[in-house]
């Protein structure tokens, strides 16, 4: 088992990660319209392409953090828009409960993030990502579920 | 409760008798004062042991799966509430599984009278409707069983059998206006510091013998994601992040089908307050989606359905 | 060396004393539940217990444990070595079954072949003071595995409780050098030797629980294909309460936990219990249900293990009983093994 | 006091695929420091811990000789966690080594003696340590006649080719190589491994067995070896179970009150049956 987490960096050098999982159909396509349209993002974000917003299971999501993600985003089409007809309608069901879940035993509010964004939502995806990262940022460095050697 | 006992013995003996099924999952007395224990009986000479008390405390819906045999199960509320839920996954089927429904008062906590007593140790225990007497080395008392119920017979509204096939004695009065929630929200309340400190106080107690794992009905995955190795998703020590997310995936992976049944808690043999995580997902799943789990074999389970008004403020 | 004393009112200060020299570990009640925890003052100590809930082995062999740091990327394998704390110990309050446990651990950890030097360096740094039974427990049957409320093995020290004072019995080298060195301890007295052997009587008569352990060995010897496990295991979960909270279970997993270049090698107990125990990676397991992995803990215990040490891998401290969340009780496993 | 639970560096030197579906490869390591080379004394049967860091470490059997000095060599098949990372590596990594582990084949008693060696798939590791060994030139005239049954799925899955030829060829033992299913340009016989043992008939008078193989084999292999009258005393298996420690203290690999990474992994069938146990 790996654990991808840079050590010994300072504080005053610290950039917050984030993980990104984004459906391949709306949000994925999303962030490529962002980048082909030259819209500016803070590069803090690791994308990972995943076939639908409902693939991601709270493993993942806990995993991201235990890994030392600061940050997590999910992200898939908007509800009407999925693929997969009723993919994302599953998951925010599932991430519903998750993220409440999270929110009660204490995790701070602003590392789990959900979002909608279409194929055509370039500039918006840019926005949420620069959003997202200042919001992390103001939080600092993921403390609850990391895991350290020592 | 010897006369359930007495009914319970009977009707699994007929039942064994007319070859109606093979083998009847039941209780009969345990090793200890305040415990019973599971008992497989496959005739009806067998059937003499089995028994029916305050400390019948397991789920036997836990031994339902994988069995080729018609079973007959003597469950109570949350046993049955159990069983609909594996119908409900298609873990056994509705025609192999014979009910013998026992109508419930709730069932002792032992710990909570341990610590009662403060290391005195009981030697004997005569249980009565209400009461029990308990007797050790230089003490008698007498305890009201309700005061020392399980946490989750307390909040039980389900105390009679929701399915079965044939009800042993009368059915109980449900209780009424109880709190079902009052300690979720009592934690909901709490800063957002105090509640992770509370919960990996909790979680740090954990020795990861998965013993609540294995005492619930609806833990059933082929590979439980622990015990997976490709990919491994935590490791393998006592170190905190590992088992706070063992606990928190646990819980997740019950939501829309947990019941309550309380196994987990019991099965704790540190005394973890598990049940504080899946209470929180069941009140929600209630909340959100309006759905309570094992209470009828039609509700389609929460997390298999959605609705387009499903609530998303969470989601920009 | 004769059996000395100490006062109860003396014991604080005695502990007290030890700490600083020593690392002590004594009884504490934490979380709800009675645990060996290093205290800082006499005072912390708790003696008014039954047994812990976790067994002490957990000092010597802790559920997990960094075997090495490693990081990569210089010459060769870049393993650190692990230092060892030279620092005695004293583990102070423990039950004489638990200690025995020790005597037991050591036949593995401390073999003529391979030395467990994690655990051998923390048992030999440590003086073991045992407390004797005055209040058995129902579910305690050392008396059927060779052992007793009052039983030495193990222990350097071991105290016996009249009343307002402990009989101290010394019972090796290393505990009667401790005895000696410290100005609390003074030699028992007639009145002091009648009122123990009282004590230990009354104590002995206790243990009402009582298994021919020797008889269930002989039945095991030819027990393995029997059809009594098809169904011993019917209601066990399979879960690791009684080889967790075992004192004489031993087995381990070996697991590396990785962070880019630099990481560790863990050893964390582990249970025959599981089915991982023995799954091998092509997916075949020699023990694939219940059955047989029910039938390993018992013959490991109870048969294996007597085969190959002369003694059987249980002291009867009775933390399986108790914890069991389906009740399945050994004592009763071992009665029915004498009745086949 | 030496820490048995620390592995020393070793260095892939050269890294062979064996078989045609690249599932096994053969790893050739060198020791990094000479001292320990000079202090690793095994036999052939011994097994060894090989450690990737970071994803663990699992138990192989030393498929080269001691009588080929410079090193070790293992044959490994992938299949798990640790198998895959050793796949994954290049000629040039660093795998961490502890052993030599465990009993070896009895050498002594086979002095003097003929000796069969029946091997199927990939268990032939040890068996070529012990084939290698007992050809060495100094040591045939130790040994009486030599015969050695092998055999594989396909040609394709045969382990060590180019031995194999050179073995063939030589005078020293007599070779059955054999194969499932046949392919074009396959002249060896076809034929599962116990069929072409019951054909050959090698005579137990004044001989010992060895076999290794996948467990379907071994069960179709011993009643053969029961048909030709060989005791159970001189067949001789070597076993594999899981293990961890490989230094009989983490309690798994045992059958009966045997651990089989200290009194095997190699037992005669007669100690197997006085064991009851899972294996």
């Amino acid at each position: 088992m790996r654990i991808n987490k840079m050590q010994g960096e300072k504080l005053d050098e610290w950039e917050p990660k984030i993980i990104a999982f984004l459906c391949n159909w709306c949000s994925y396509a999303g962030a490529d319209l962002a980048g082909v349209s030259r819209h500016q993002y803070p590069p803090n974000t690791r994308i990972i392409r995943v076939p639908c917003s409902s693939r991601i299971s709270p493993l993942l999501i806990l995993k991201s953090l235990q890994r030392g993600a600061d940050g997590v985003l999910i992200s898939g089409c908007h509800p009407g828009d999925c693929h997969y007809l009723s993919g994302n309608y599953v998951a925010r069901r599932k991430f519903a409960i998750l993220n409440n879940l999270l929110e009660y035993l204490g995790i701070e509010k602003g590392r789990v993030h959900f979002a909608w964004v279409s194929a055509a939502e370039g500039k918006r995806f840019a926005e949420l990502i620069t959003e997202i990262t200042e919001e992390v940022r103001a939080l600092g460095p993921a403390k609850e579920l990391v895991k350290k050697l020592d | 409760m010897l006369d359930t006992s007495v009914m319970i013995r009977d009707a699994a003996k007929k039942l064994l008798d007319q070859k109606r099924v093979d083998l009847i999952i039941g209780f009969e007395t345990g090793t200890l004062p305040l415990r019973s224990t599971p008992c497989f009986v496959r005739t009806s000479e067998e059937a003499e042991k089995l028994i029916w008390n305050a400390s019948c405390e397991n789920n036997l819906a836990r031994y339902l799966r994988g069995r080729e045999e018609k079973v007959g199960i003597v469950a109570k509320g949350c046993d049955t509430r159990s069983i609909i839920s594996l119908i409900k996954e298609k873990q056994v089927a509705r025609e192999q599984v014979f009910i013998i429904g026992v109508p419930c008062h709730g069932m002792i906590d032992r710990r909570k009278i341990e610590a009662k007593l403060d290391g005195k140790e009981i030697l004997e225990a005569d249980e009565a409707t209400e009461r029990v007497i308990l007797k050790g080395r230089d003490f008698t008392e007498t305890i009201n069983k309700a005061e020392f119920l399980h946490n989750s017979c307390n909040t039980c509204s389900y105390r009679n059998p929701v399915i079965y096939d044939v009800l042993i004695g009368d059915k109980v009065e449900e209780k009424r206006g109880i709190d079902e929630y009052g300690e979720v929200k009592e934690f909901e309340a709490q800063p957002a510091d105090r509640r992770w400190q509370s919960f990996t106080n909790e979680v740090s107690k954990c020795i990861r013998c998965y013993a609540c794992r294995n005492a619930c009905p609806l833990c059933y995955c082929q590979e439980c994601f622990v015990d997976s190795s490709q990919p491994q998703w935590i490791g393998k020590t006592t170190n905190l992040s590992d088992a706070s997310i063992f606990h928190i995936v646990c819980a997740f992976h019950t939501a829309g089908r947990c019941v309550d049944c309380g196994a987990c808690d019991r099965a704790c043999p540190m005394g973890i307050d598990i049940r504080k995580l899946t209470r929180k997902i069941e009140k929600d799943v209630k909340e959100l989606f309006h759905y309570q789990a094992g209470v009828n074999l039609e509700d389609v389970p929460p997390l298999a359905a959605f609705s387009l008004d499903d609530p998303q403020q969470f989601i920009r | 060396m004769k059996e000395m004393k100490i006062a109860k009112s003396e014991l604080v200060s005695f502990l007290n004393s030890l700490i600083g020299e020593y690392k002590v570990f004594a009884p504490v009640k934490q979380d709800g539940f009675i645990a060996f925890q290093e205290i800082h003052s006499g005072s912390d100590a708790l003696l008014d217990y039954v047994n812990s809930k976790k067994p002490p082995k957990e000092i010597f062999f802790p559920q997990s444990e960094v075997l090495f740091n490693y990081r990569l990327g210089g010459e060769g394998l870049g393993i650190e070595e692990p230092t060892f704390e030279d620092k005695p110990m004293v583990i102070f309050g423990i039950r004489p079954c638990d200690a025995r446990s020790l005597a037991i651990l050591d036949n593995i950890f401390n073999s003529q072949e391979y030395k467990d030097v994690y655990y051998t360096n923390r048992r030999g740094r440590t003086l073991v003071i045992a407390i004797g039974c005055n209040q058995p427990s129902s579910t305690c049957f050392c008396t059927s595995l060779g052992g007793s409320p009052f039983s030495s093995d193990g222990s350097d020290l071991i105290l016996i409780d009249i009343d307002q004072e402990y009989v101290v019995q010394p019972v090796t080298n290393k505990g009667k050098k401790l005895v000696r060195k410290h100005s609390q301890f003074g030699e028992a007295g007639r009145r002091s030797l009648s009122l123990m052997r009282k004590v230990t009587q009354r104590a002995g008569a206790l243990i009402k629980s009582k298994v021919e352990t020797g008889e269930t060995k002989k039945k095991l010897d030819g027990m393995f294909d029997d059809p009594f496990w098809d169904w011993l295991h019917e209601k066990c979960l399979g879960c690791a309460v009684c080889t967790y909270l075992c004192p004489t279970c031993h087995c381990f997993d070996i697991a590396d936990e990785a962070l880019d270049q630099r990481g560790r090698r863990v050893r964390i107990w582990d249970t025959c219990s599981f089915p991982l125990f023995t799954l091998e990676a092509s997916g075949v397991n020699p023990r694939p249900t219940n059955k047989e992995r029910m039938r390993q803990r018992v013959m490991h215990k109870f048969k294996y293990f007597v085969d190959n040490h002369n003694v059987a891998a249980c002291v009867g401290c009775g933390r399986c009983i108790k914890e069991c969340p389906v009740n399945l009780d050994i004592r009763a496993v071992l009665n029915s093994i004498l009745n086949r | 006091m030496k820490n048995p639970y620390i592995p020393i560096a070793m260095r892939a030197e050269k890294i062979v695929i064996e078989t045609d579906d690249k599932n096994i490869k053969t790893f050739s390591l060198s020791f990094l420091d000479k001292a320990e080379e000079s202090s690793f004394n095994y036999l052939p049967g011994q097994f060894a811990q090989l450690s990737v860091l970071g994803e663990g470490e699992a138990p192989f059997g030393i498929a080269s000789s001691p009588t080929q000095p410079g090193g070790l060599e293992f044959t490994v098949n992938k299949i798990g966690v640790l198998t895959t990372a050793l796949h994954n590596l290049e000629e040039g990594a660093i795998i961490g080594i502890r052993g030599p582990l465990g009993n070896c084949f009895p050498i002594e008693l086979f002095k003097g003696k003929d000796i069969v060696i029946v091997g199927g798939g990939f268990a032939f590791t040890t068996l070529r340590s012990l084939l290698k060994y007992i050809l060495y030139h100094e040591n045939r005239s130790q040994f009486n006649n030599v015969t050695v049954i092998y055999g594989a799925r396909r040609p394709g899955l045969l382990l060590y080719k180019d031995e194999f030829k050179q073995w063939e060829a030589s005078p020293d033992l007599d070779l059955y190589l054999t194969v499932d299913q046949a392919d074009e340009g396959w002249c060896g016989k076809v034929g599962v491994v116990p069929n072409v043992l019951k054909e050959v008939a090698p005579s137990p008078e004044n001989a010992y067995t060895v076999v290794c193989g996948p467990p379907i084999m071994i069960k179709f292999t011993l009643p053969v070896l029961r048909q030709l009258r060989f005791p159970p005393e001189r067949t001789v298996l070597s076993l594999e179970m899981k293990m961890k420690c490989g230094i009989g203290k983490c309690g798994r690999c045992n059958i009966g009150n045997k651990y089989v990474c200290q009194a095997g992994p190699v037992f005669t069938l007669a100690q197997l049956n006085e064991l009851s146990g899972e294996y």
